[in-house]
């Protein structure tokens, strides 16, 4: 089962991966499995323990269920202030 | 209110909409641009942020901080875009009848939004190296990328 | 530099002298004229100071401060005159590197001021009484004044 | 002996005396023994121990010497911020 998504992109890994959002279809079911396809195609620098994931402007566990046109955020370590 | 901005922070005006006759302590934080960071000789920095997330995380860290303490008002604003040495980054306000409140919840606030806010920060050196804070990784060494803390108060 | 003025605070104007490219953090107290205490309904009150020795006990409190605190500056003033609901008594600002010195120092000014500065306190209420503030005796209560602490944060 | 002092009153002793300052001659020696002198004239409602004292702009102890031309104060219970 696949589904389709719109990630977006924040800081090094907006540099990283050389755009700010995309839509894309995937097999992964999890922010955690998604980060894991992603760095593996793209080169991440950050390895998944260093990266929180938020589904439609919420933050959520890494093992969350991913669902049809989720928007899906992930945040590199964070340094405001 | 928790906001994002894009423009100057005016700390005078954000001040001003805290002023309340039931309040007797108004307690402000500021963090501003330092010269230097780690040892190295910083020339300005960007901010970048996720502004729906960090509008709404900032304005739960208001509400938790209105629950743990007795205020009057709370507000906070961190800035996003280019800024120079000296420019302010983010701005507290934070009102109450006693000021133990009133520090107590600046303080709280201040901490929490460095902690949990999704908004990232661009180091640019004088040396004309750049770093994303806290997002070193092992390799960078080489690029002399400091994993340091944040740069601001 | 601590200052005793008759004329409005301008908290702007007052912080803008503390800035330095060196600062990250700056942290500011404001005590402001509340409209009740200690359950009476307050319409105005004045402040009369021993200038002198004021302005000398304060910047003894800097001077401390600065001893205690990792710190790059600290400025306080305090109002005398009458003074209306919403107006500010006093301001105190402290700038540091980092967040936690800005914090404590700016609480350590604040709490040493109001023990120390020979400054005094007369409450005018609304029912038309006026109290020296902490000066109430025993033959005082029939006149119904508060012996309460005081009346900003 | 005697001495002559500038006296100076402030807040709660400036209104119970009705007077900013006043030059007076006294056989007090310290600054508790001018209190209790001044109280007792004039009915102040504080007693000695509520009251600081300072000479020529500087805090004092009770107890210190007074000299020829002291400029003295008496400071009620502060209640400044």
């Amino acid at each position: 089962m696949t589904r389709t998504l719109h990630v977006q992109y924040f800081a090094i890994l907006r540099e990283q991966r050389g755009l700010t959002d995309e839509k894309l279809t995937t097999a992964a079911a999890t922010p955690n499995a998604l980060y894991e396809e992603l760095r593996a195609r793209h080169g991440f620098t950050l390895t998944g323990d260093r990266v929180r994931a938020a589904v439609n402007d919420a933050f959520v566990a890494g093992d969350a269920a991913l669902g049809e046109g989720d928007r899906v955020v992930f945040i590199p370590p964070v340094a405001g202030g | 209110m928790f906001k994002i901005a894009a423009s100057p922070l005016d700390p005078a005006a954000l001040q001003k909409e805290l002023l309340d006759e039931r309040a007797g302590a108004c307690v402000t934080f500021e963090g501003w641009v330092r010269n230097h960071n780690e040892g190295q000789s910083v020339e300005s920095l960007e901010y970048e942020a996720y502004v729906p997330l960090a509008e709404k995380e900032g304005e739960k860290i208001l509400v938790e901080a209105r629950e743990k303490f007795a205020l009057v008002a709370a507000a906070g604003v961190h800035r996003v875009g280019h800024l120079r040495l000296g420019d302010a980054a983010v701005w507290v306000g934070v009102t109450a009848e006693h000021r133990e409140a009133a520090f107590d919840a600046c303080r709280y606030i201040i901490d929490e939004a460095k902690a949990r806010l999704p908004i990232w920060k661009r180091e640019h050196y004088v040396s004309g190296a750049t770093a994303w804070i806290n997002c070193a990784t092992r390799g960078d060494h080489s690029a002399g990328i400091p994993p340091g803390p944040s740069k601001t108060g």
